[in-house]
């Protein structure tokens, strides 16, 4: 069950130890898979690159942080562990920064390294309390060590805090809705699907080697999740960016898997094994969903900016007409990510709600009305998920092109009628193939969820360091094998459906006509509700946690010429919190500073009054 | 003779606290040079036994080093530099005599409580050249001119003479070379910064204008 | 498998037959309420087959999607009126957590009207396309606490269970809060369905519609499909809240069958007397009512916490 | 040998005074440099005799700051080859400094007298001063200026502190460091207390600790590259084996928790104190000399803790010194090309000067403690013994500061590198020599970070066994 591979590693307290357990295995899989669609997507997409970039130094930086993925999640030593940890981050900086002449991707950057690297430190502290506590840097000999509740607490709370920069928890989040829409597709998808995936792993690592933690722990994960899930997906519904979008998503489904993890540690707390596996089990096969579906509608978005060269909601419209294969591939995605039958996400979502529930049934109160919070909490998120997909999906692919510059693209689309579909989609076979693979693996996981479910199942038995029953495994598979059946008999309905549709609009064509629009003559693609404006109720409903403004759209005048409106939501940590923050820090600096070149006296003063104090202190 | 150096111990605490009190340059060294005079004539009073020719030796060599060539430097360095010769303090005159006389008094509390190994000359020579040490720093931190830090840290630099004469037989000759060295070098490099710093002044006319906005600084 | 074939296909001609009387009823009621006679309560079916023998016509904004959601949608219904149980016709379909199939089914056929109607390029859609977004997340919102209390009381997660044999224990054991949890779910069943302090189904204002406007663009049997879905939904809502509010078991199978056909009437009667006593809200003030109503389940889930 | 060793560069300092070609006097220095690396290889295998009654005596510590700079004068003087390629500048005060600074950092290294130590640290002073005016102008000279003071009054204050450890050693009678070692015991506290003060502040002065820092940004900023490198990574260390010789009497003379609380509470100092200044800062060599301080924190800290902490400590002396070339060097090499070392003025490196630009990175990340580079083991170890010796709200704040301090240098560095281009104003070629010297550095460091030698292992532990 467990492979180590152990060499020496002359470095300070460094161990050159590998090895290989069901979590390890759990989150290569989802590395590897990830790594292998980008990569080939990239081959399409930086085409257009060729030669104005440093390609090569870009593709080291990929291949090494694959490697240094697979280090991270299989090493056994902390200081082999921090090593890769870092090399991590820098390689995904510059992966980042790939479109280093524009500003705000810079920022985005600095941004990403700026937290990581914070939070890294954390980690520092964190492995060195559990090292100091376990006598060991191995995590297999701190797994045998017993931790007391304070020392797991701090513990736990500086594994929150370090891993949750990466993960994206809140209020840690700031970085991820600037990295992910700066970086270039392929690496949104990798950063999404499996970079911000190694802050669950940490976390999940860190579980693994403390055993029981004090009782808190799990209910503050659980809120912790609630908290992401639900913010994340309220920002998201409040952005006119997709990748930005998608990025807050993300947020939401680190939230998602918190909340598996906080009812799995709840269940790992009161003895209840079957929670606690389920907990666990659902939150690792949410991690490797995430990957799959977060990463196709990521490469789905690349291929969307590539083609239109915006990622703008308000101006996109109507794609689904250019871009047929990349319209039902993200479909798909979309699907998935709102957890709806047929596709992966509701596997993973509906093993979390199974462990949720069974918590209800079997957690004393406190647990139960955590539960049942964590219930309601992820049926909102849902609902907000699928608002938010149904909005980015009808603004972006249905409809019609809400700018006139799309207007092109449609003439090039006659133009190019003669062309193959694929090649008339303009966007590489390469690109198409990646994502069909991901969209693949949604279905199959979705529609024959056994293999997946039997893996992290492992996985999550392995976390809540019990044995693997057999009969556990079989009642989680009892009423999947059940969605699946209910599943396929839904597809024969469909195909029925199908069918008596036909048969009744008999043969000949259908009248193809404008949209009636209620009779009104003459219908502009202005017309259309933008994603603004579809999302507006809901974010009206929150403008207070989501900092909603609105400037302008004022109409005025008898003879009104132009008007304009912004709205804007407003990332409250980051608007409300950081970026105050380090303001503040830089005036008070440069402030200090001013007034400290003021005299060279006071230079000697500071050594004076530094060997008086000394003085005082040390000869009372 | 103890008379003699408990004279001259109390002569070196007064000339500090005078230089502290001073408000021109030139009155600053002048009263340094004497308090270098009453300094070189230490290590003649103070021998414990035969008067040896390092005793005379090392009076010969403060008295022309620090009562006569330094002064000379500094005043050829005012003279080149054409300061103004206010000495500008940051803190008034009058409290600086103040904060004066309280580290005189601080530095005699801190010597009561250590006692000294070995036999000693007078017990006053350890307070004072605490006092010394710790008025030369005050001089250096209330006082805004260049010429003026390095009076002060000359006035320093003879309150750590004034001690190390107290070891005098403990130590060897080595810290003796160190004391003169730190003092010829220290003089010597500051003359040369000033100096520069005239070059400058005469060179480049940009300079002139920031110079004259960065106010007294240096 | 061969008796489950027909227990499903029994489920379905129920589901089909009384969906479209359910929604006859309330027209009726609200008629003779308003002292007019009204149309027959037949006249769902009529209208649904004269839908189904037209043709449709197609805007040329559209795509595949807009054809594709009807039926996805009808499908959906169709699957979800599996899991739950009509009185003696206990539901083909249970296990463990059916309840999520049921909320994500309903979901998926959410999913598929909103971008059926965001595919016609049009505000009036996109507008109602917009709000059903909106109300159904705080609809959602209350219907999963009722699915909380409900499991907590039964001690169970599946539908059939939940409002199964173990209701009259529960109202007995913490009545209050199945009643809160019936009121709140009687205002999803409102809200779900465009009925009237929501929604109106009738009026033609396009403005203040939600389902409506939706399917504006849809026609002839596509359109069928919708208003079938949309029927099929609101029986399917009538369906589990009926044996909630009528807990009654009688040893008899025709007696608890008219118990619950009478129940289905009753809530058909009560869903007219409501539409005419009730004005439409303000749209502004949907979401305070549907908050109100969330509000009224969480403190049903404390008393039953309370009581447990 | 070890006289010598000192002598040689002496010799070569004065010879070059005579009217020579200007690249001749860097060449000698290139030669003597690796003449001297080469003699401090041999002491590797075997440590050489004590010389003139064990006044001069080479012990593993010394051992490691002897190779420090013997490492750093390599790297500078073959980075100086190509530097004065496009330098019209004379360089005989400089050169001359150079080579009698090479001279006084070996006598520092191998002085085993706390007497002689003090005077060979203070003869580092005056021959680096010179150094930071090498370009003549307003600011040089402010700074030349305001190290000479601060300096002064450090070494003044040493000074002190050496004559009341003399007292305290009145029975010994003399300061020979392994005498008062094994005499420890009857050294009499309150003075060796007081000494031990003055001692902290004076060296502390010359290393730059908080808050006797201030020197360091105005230095630093104006003294050529090559010069900073000698003053950050070889001179502030030579302060460095003082404090840790006192720590080495201390340990003996059970004032060793007295010594770490001072120790400690600088450290921590010099780690804030820099965190809070360096977010405001633009001008790369003024922020590199902020983390100077906060390196030199580091040191300290490490030395206080003791344990691990003191291998830390002398690990991340060699670290800190082989990080500094990469850095100063680098920023050098940007000065010299942009005319000026402020963010507004150098942007977009990475386009004009490629070479350059990575170099930069590399700079960012050796300094601040990324992996590839040993500084990353250094600084994890001393906060591993921080967290081992229970001073746990010490571990955090040592992180938080070197979390300020990462963001303070990376906005300033990554910016320059990827930045809006700016157009170099002095537009110098990229040069072999400059870029090959930083490369070196920066690839010791990596080589020391992935696999550390066990020579090296074996010499730091010598260096820390003599803390007992």
């Amino acid at each position: 069950m467990e492979i180590i591979f152990s060499k020496i590693w002359q470095v300070p307290f460094g161990a050159l130890s590998l090895r290989l357990d069901p979590l390890s295995v759990l989150f290569l899989t989802a590395i590897t898979i990830l790594f292998f669609c980008a990569g080939i997507y990239s081959m399409g997409y930086l085409r257009p690159y060729q030669g104005k970039k440093p390609l090569v130094w870009h593709v080291f930086c990929y291949l090494f942080l694959a490697m240094m993925f697979g280090v991270v999640v299989t090493a056994n030593n902390v200081i082999l562990f921090l090593s890769a940890w870092e090399l991590m981050s820098i390689a995904t900086y510059f992966l980042i920064i790939f479109h280093d002449e524009t500003p705000s991707v810079r920022r985005a950057g600095f941004l990403y390294l700026m937290a990581t690297h914070c939070g890294t430190f954390c980690l520092f502290l964190m492995f060195f309390l559990m090292a100091h506590t376990a006598g060991s840097m191995n995590f297999d000999v701190m797994a045998h060590a017993s931790f007391s509740p304070v020392v797991a607490g701090t513990i736990f709370s500086l594994a929150l805090i370090g891993f949750g920069v990466k993960a994206g928890f809140l209020p840690f989040h700031i970085w991820l809705p600037h990295a992910h829409p700066a970086a270039p597709s392929h690496i949104s998808a990798v950063l999404s699907g499996v970079a911000i995936k190694t802050g669950i792993y940490g976390i999940c690592r860190v579980l693994w080697i403390m055993g029981v933690l004090p009782e808190w722990c799990g209910y503050a994960l659980l809120l912790i999740g609630v908290v992401s899930g639900l913010m994340g997906v309220l920002y998201a519904l409040g952005q006119h960016e997709l990748k930005k979008l998608l990025a807050y998503h993300s947020i939401e489904n680190i939230g998602i898997i918190a909340i598996g993890l906080g009812i799995g540690m709840l269940g790992r707390t009161y003895h209840l094994a079957f929670v606690s596996a389920l907990g666990f089990a659902g939150a690792l096969l949410h991690v490797l969903n995430h990957a799959l579906f977060k990463g196709l509608l990521f490469l789905g978005a690349g291929s969307v900016i590539q083609k239109t060269h915006t990622g703008d909601l308000d101006r996109l419209g109507g794609l689904a007409k250019i871009m047929p294969y990349t319209s039902v591939l993200f479909l798909v995605g979309a699907l998935s990510i709102c957890g709806l039958p047929l596709f992966n996400g509701f596997i993973s979502e509906f093993v979390i709600f199974y462990g949720l529930f069974q918590g209800l049934l079997t957690l004393p109160l406190q647990g139960v009305f955590s539960c049942g919070v964590g219930i309601v909490s992820l049926a909102l998120m849902g609902a907000l998920a699928l608002a938010c997909f149904a909005k980015v999906y009808g603004t972006i692919f249905l409809g019609k092109p809400r700018r006139t510059g799309d207007s092109a693209l449609f003439q090039e689309k006659e133009r190019n009628r003669a062309l193959s579909p694929v090649l008339r989609e303009a966007t590489s076979k390469w690109m198409i193939v990646a994502m069909a693979v991901l969209a693949g693996l949604c279905a199959w996981i979705g529609l024959a969820p056994r293999n997946a479910v039997r893996l992290t199942f492992a996985g999550g038995e392995y976390l809540s360091r019990g044995v693997l029953m057999k009969e556990d495994f079989e009642k989680l598979m009892a009423p999947l094998s059940m969605i699946i059946g209910t599943v396929f008999i839904f597809m024969a309905v469909i195909a029925v459906l199908v069918l008596v549709r036909k048969v009744l609009l008999g043969k000949g064509s259908m009248p193809i006509q404008d949209t009636w629009a209620c009779g009104f003559a003459q219908v502009s693609p202005k017309f259309q509700y933008t994603s603004s404006s579809f999302a507006r109720p809901i974010v009206e409903l929150m403008k207070k946690i989501l900092m909603f403004s609105r400037q302008g759209g004022k109409v005025v005048g008898e003879f009104p010429v132009q008007a304009h409106m912004i709205s804007a939501v407003k990332d409250a940590s980051e608007e409300g919190m950081f970026r105050p923050l380090y303001i503040r820090f830089i005036r008070l600096s440069r402030k200090l500073d001013e007034r400290r070149n003021k005299y060279t006296q006071m230079y000697l003063m500071y050594i004076f009054l530094f060997l008086i104090f000394l003085l005082i202190w040390k000869l009372r | 003779m103890t008379i003699w150096i408990d004279a001259a111990c109390i002569l070196v605490v007064f000339f500090s606290l005078s230089i502290l009190a001073a408000y021109r340059i030139g009155g600053m060294i002048q009263m340094f040079a004497v308090q270098s005079l009453v300094l070189s004539f230490m290590p003649v009073l103070m021998h414990s036994h035969a008067l040896s020719l390092r005793d005379i030796l090392l009076s010969l060599g403060t008295m022309v080093l620090k009562a006569v060539l330094v002064p000379y430097i500094l005043f050829w360095a005012i003279r080149h530099v054409s300061m103004r010769s206010e000495v500008k303090p940051i803190i008034g005159i009058g409290s600086s005599i103040v904060c004066g006389a309280l580290l005189i008094a601080g530095s005699f509390w801190v010597s009561s409580s250590v006692t000294f190994p070995g036999k000693i000359a007078s017990d006053l020579v350890i307070p004072c050249s605490l006092a010394t040490v710790l008025l030369g720093f005050m001089i250096m931190v209330t006082r805004t001119r260049a010429v003026t830090q390095v009076v002060g840290y000359l006035v320093m630099e003879n309150g750590i003479f004034l001690f190390a004469l107290s070891l005098f037989d403990a130590m060897p000759i080595l810290i003796e070379m160190g004391i003169l060295l730190d003092i010829f070098a220290a003089v010597f490099i500051m003359a040369i910064v000033v100096n520069h710093i005239n070059e400058e002044f005469e060179r480049s006319p940009a300079a002139v204008k920031r110079w004259s906005k960065m106010g007294e600084s240096i | 498998m061969i008796s489950l074939t027909f227990y499903i296909l029994l489920h379905w001609l129920i589901v089909l037959a009384g969906a479209p009387l359910f929604l006859g009823v309330i027209p009726r009621v609200k008629a003779v309420i308003s002292g007019r006679r009204g149309p027959s309560v037949f006249q769902p079916y009529y209208d649904l087959a004269r839908l189904f023998q037209k043709k449709t016509v197609y805007s040329r904004t559209t795509t595949w999607l807009f054809r594709a959601a009807p039926i996805v949608a009808l499908a959906s219904v169709l699957m979800v009126s599996l899991v739950v149980p009509f009185c003696v016709f206990k539901a083909p379909i249970q296990f463990t957590g059916d309840i999520l199939l049921v909320a994500y089914l309903l979901a998926l056929a959410r999913f598929f009207m909103i971008i059926a109607a965001l595919d016609t390029g049009y505000s009036m859609e996109g507008m109602g396309a917009s709000r059903e977004a909106f109300f159904s997340c705080l609809s959602e919102l209350t219907l999963f606490m009722n699915f909380i209390t409900l499991a907590l009381l039964a001690h169970n997660i599946s539908l059939s269970r939940m409002i199964g044999a173990d209701i009259p224990v529960s109202w007995q054991m913490a009545g209050p809060a199945l009643l809160m949890a019936a009121g709140s779910l009687f205002v999803v069943l409102l809200a779900e369905n465009c009925r009237l302090p929501v929604d109106d189904p009738d009026t033609h204002l396009e403005l203040t519609m939600i389902h409506e406007v939706m399917i504006l663009e849809h026609g002839g049997v596509d359109l069928a499909y919708m208003h079938y879905a949309a029927g099929i939904k609101m029986f399917i809502f009538a369906a589990i809240l009926v044996p909630i509010l009528l807990p009654w078991q009688t040893g008899n199978v025709l007696q608890n069958w008219a118990i619950f056909c009478g129940g289905m009437m009753g809530l058909a009667l009560l869903v007219g007397v409501v539409e005419s006593t009730m004005a439409r809200f303000r749209l502004n003030r949907v979401k305070h009512f549907l908050l109100i109503s969330f509000a009224l389940a969480f403190f049903g889930f404390i008393v039953a916490l309370w009581r447990i | 040998m070890l006289f010598l060793l000192i002598i040689m560069p002496l010799l070569a300092g004065v010879s070059v005074c005579l009217p020579v070609r200007k690249r001749f006097r860097i060449e000698l220095l290139c030669g003597v440099s690796l003449i001297h690396a080469v003699v401090t290889a041999f002491f590797w295998k075997q440590l050489p005799a004590p010389e003139f009654n064990g006044y001069l005596v080479l012990d593993y510590l010394g051992l490691i700051l002897l190779s420090i700079n013997s490492v750093l004068f390599v790297a500078v003087s073959f980075y100086m080859l190509g530097y004065f390629e496009h330098e019209p500048r004379r360089n005989r005060i400089f050169t001359v400094c150079l080579f009698f600074l090479l001279s006084t950092v070996t006598l520092v290294s191998a002085s085993y007298h706390m007497g002689l130590l003090w005077v060979a640290i203070e003869t580092t002073t005056l021959f680096s001063a010179p150094l930071i005016s090498f370009y003549r102008n307003q600011q040089t000279l402010e700074a030349t200026w305001k190290y000479l003071l601060v300096c002064s009054v450090g070494i003044a204050l040493a000074l002190m502190g050496t004559f009341f450890m003399a007292i305290a050693a009145h029975d010994t009678q003399t300061l020979l460091l392994p005498t008062l070692l094994s005499n420890a015991s009857t050294l009499s506290v309150n003075w060796l207390k007081l000494s031990v003060i003055f001692l902290l502040v004076g060296y502390g002065c010359k290393m730059g600790l908080a808050p006797t820092h201030s020197w360091k940004p105005e230095a630093y900023g104006q003294a050529p590259g090559m010069a900073v490198v000698l003053m950050a990574g070889g001179l502030t260390q030579c302060s460095f084996l003082a404090l840790f010789r006192v720590a080495q009497i201390c340990a003996k003379s059970g004032l060793a928790d007295f010594y770490s609380s001072i120790l400690i509470f600088s450290g921590v100092l010099s780690l804030i104190v820099p965190a809070i200044f360096i977010l405001g800062e633009r001008n790369i060599k003024r922020a590199f000399a902020y983390s100077s301080i906060e390196h030199m924190g580091i040191l300290v800290l490490g030395l206080g803790l003791g344990g691990a902490g003191i291998f830390g400590a002398l690990f991340h002396m060699i670290n800190n010194a082989l990080a500094k070339i990469v850095m100063f060097l680098t920023a050098g090499s940007i000065a010299q090309k942009y005319g000026s070392a402020r963010l507004e003025d150098v942007r977009g490196v990475i386009r004009v000067y490629p070479v350059t630009g990575v170099f930069l990175i590399l700079a960012l990340l050796a300094g601040t403690g990324m992996f590839p580079f040993a500084t990353f083991h250094s600084e994890l170890m001393i906060l591993n013994a921080a967290v081992s010796t229970q001073h746990f709200a010490l571990a955090a704040l040592g992180c938080l500061c070197l979390g300020v301090m990462f963001i303070g240098i990376g906005r300033i560095i990554l910016e320059m590198v990827y930045g809006q281009t700016t157009e170099p104003v002095l537009a110098k070629k990229e040069n072999l020599f400059m870029n090959s010297a930083i490369a070196a550095g920066a690839l010791i460091l990596i080589g020391i970070g992935v696999w550390m030698p066990a020579a090296l292992t074996k010499v730091i532990q010598g260096a820390a066994g003599l803390i007992k």
